[in-house]
């Protein structure tokens, strides 16, 4: 195929390109196979088009932080996993709280984390978010000693489909509203 | 271990002589038990929880005693697992002392001493409820499947860039290493007699034999081109390139390739 | 989504299981997500189905070896490839002077450059320049072993930005300038 020339051949490419990625492209990158003849608002445009023209298909054109991605619709998640049943393990509960805690709280250090959770930080668990790449260094704490400052990463919120950490689920506190502490007899 | 565990604790009065149920752990798998809780914090929000007691309001003596035994349970079966827990009794019992301190009338304002309890309890809270919620949400390679459809890996080679000006700066070093170039003259006339030899060399390689008209476009040539394509010409037959062929005098020439010749001629 | 009813249903299902896969699918793997509720011949007719729902587009569904897979029709390889291009590299100086003497002294033999840059020719130099169709045979020089006559192409002096060759950049001061007749022997 020669350049694409119509909007049509360009939405195609647009999609031949998406469809194989098999991770998020950014902006700059969709504008590469076009070789300097597209214009960043038409991208837009196109991007909006293709999401519209696949409403209600197997696939959904997603923005998640690092750019746009095809991904499976969320009601066929089921099918695609009895292809492969064997599925990745799920995180233990100490794995997660250590990622809420760097997710809601960041940039922590794990001094940060064993103050919050009340137990010594297990350093397999940050090794395994930093292998995954969802958190990082981002600095040291100037204090004696000088921590690591972790944080999460842009592969964090694209692996959860997010496109910012404002998109994550509100932290809520069950407990009950400030309520002004009594000072109750001792007991 | 006895297959029921005497928990002497009371919170609200109750009784709490066994293992709670809603664990679903053996009773005589204490380890395990503690193991469930991830770590003091843990421990005192399911003891609060479990009793429903208020977390703003915590009735310190009750829950001091009950997570003591607790600990005690603890230092007994695994040690190592009760450095945490330690601690966490100590603060109970600093903050329950303090609530018994009278208190003079000067430090009236003095902060409740579990204010520091229950923030922290609280914060967890938050935080177990966090990691719940982004345990609760799809996740790559589980809910969320990313289209990655084969293609044809072409290798698209990117060709490095050369101007004209280094092509030229290495054909100066060229020259300036190779001194039998003093014998030609290397201008933009003679280039353009080079450039025509290949021109006309490329036509021989297509039509074996050319005759010599053939190769000058009277009508759309200009004179200089003319004269520039009979140069090389000249050029290519004294290179031994070309060769010159007339059958008799004011007959057609014809120009063949001088590699050519064997293979049409014979 | 409950268990695919409907044909379309079940078309939405193998288009998401297919463009997820990262590799082709057996008729086996394809059953798995139906559980039990399909027969190979209903699966064979829909794969055909969806073959032909997606002519024209930018995926083609293919039978491989091992299987079905969709895969982005060739005339988008292009495109995709220019997603990641790779690092430019720069020509050395032996083939940026054997470039030239292509160039300055055209038609000339491998013996020519030889003899002009004092040391033999790498293969691999004319290769690329060959491959990149900068330089062609434009004929034999008719002396024994008839070697190959270079010149360059119409695409160098296109990609060069050049009519002609006689806009390459001249060296007349070179060629006025005397050259001392004999090597200037050791002292």
């Amino acid at each position: 195929m020669n350049e694409p020339q119509t909007i049509e051949e360009m939405k195609l490419v647009l999609e031949a390109v998406l469809l194989t990625a098999g991770q998020p492209l950014s902006l700059d990158e969709l504008l590469r196979p076009f070789a300097g003849r597209m214009e960043r608002a038409t991208l837009r445009m196109l991007l909006d088009e293709i999401k519209a023209d696949w409403q209600g298909r197997s696939m959904e054109l997603l923005q998640v932080a690092s750019g746009w991605r095809f991904q499976a619709r969320a009601e066929f998640a089921t099918f695609i996993a009895r292809i492969n049943p064997e599925r990745q393990a799920r995180y233990s509960r100490a794995a997660l709280e250590t990622l809420a805690i760097i997710a809601y709280r960041q940039p922590v250090t794990r001094g940060d984390i064993e103050e919050i959770r009340g137990v010594a930080v297990n350093p397999n668990i940050m090794r395994q978010f930093i292998e995954r790449n969802w958190i990082d260094i981002v600095g040291q704490r100037d204090v004696p000693g000088r921590p690591s400052l972790y944080a999460t990463t842009r592969t964090f919120l694209d692996d959860l489909g997010l496109r910012s950490l404002s998109e994550l689920p509100p932290i809520q506190h069950f407990t009950q509203q400030e309520i002004p502490l009594e000072p109750t007899q001792a007991d | 271990m006895s297959a029921q565990l005497a928990i002497d604790a009371r919170i609200y009065g109750e009784q709490l002589d066994s293992i709670p149920h809603d664990l679903y752990i053996p009773p005589d798998a204490l380890e395990i038990y503690l193991d469930a809780f991830e770590g003091p914090l843990d421990l005192l929000l399911y003891l609060i929880r479990k009793h429903n007691l208020d977390i703003l309001d915590i009735p310190m003596a009750e829950l001091t005693r009950q997570y003591m035994d607790y600990v005690e349970k603890m230092r007994e079966e695994k040690l190592e697992l009760a450095a945490d827990y330690l601690l966490m009794s100590a603060m109970l019992i600093e903050i329950k002392s303090r609530m018994l301190l009278p208190k003079p009338e000067a430090i009236e304002q003095e902060e409740d001493p579990r204010a520091e309890l229950v923030r922290r309890l609280m914060e967890y809270e938050a935080i177990k409820l966090a990691a719940q919620r982004l345990d609760d949400m799809p996740q790559l390679g589980q809910e969320i499947q990313v289209a990655q459809a084969y293609y044809e890996q072409i290798s698209q080679v990117q060709w490095p860039e050369v101007s004209f000006e280094e092509l030229m700066t290495a054909w100066q070093s060229v020259l300036k290493r190779a001194s039998h170039f003093q014998h030609h003259k290397v201008g933009r006339a003679e280039l353009s007699v080079r450039e025509h030899m290949s021109l006309v060399l490329r036509r021989l390689q297509q039509e074996s034999l050319l005759e010599f008209t053939q190769l000058f476009d009277v009508m759309n040539e200009g004179l200089p081109r003319l004269v520039v394509y009979f140069l090389a010409i000249l050029e290519l037959a004294r290179e031994g390139l070309v060769r010159i062929t007339q059958q008799e005098a004011f007959s057609p020439i014809y120009l063949q390739a001088a590699d050519m010749m064997v293979t049409s001629h014979e």
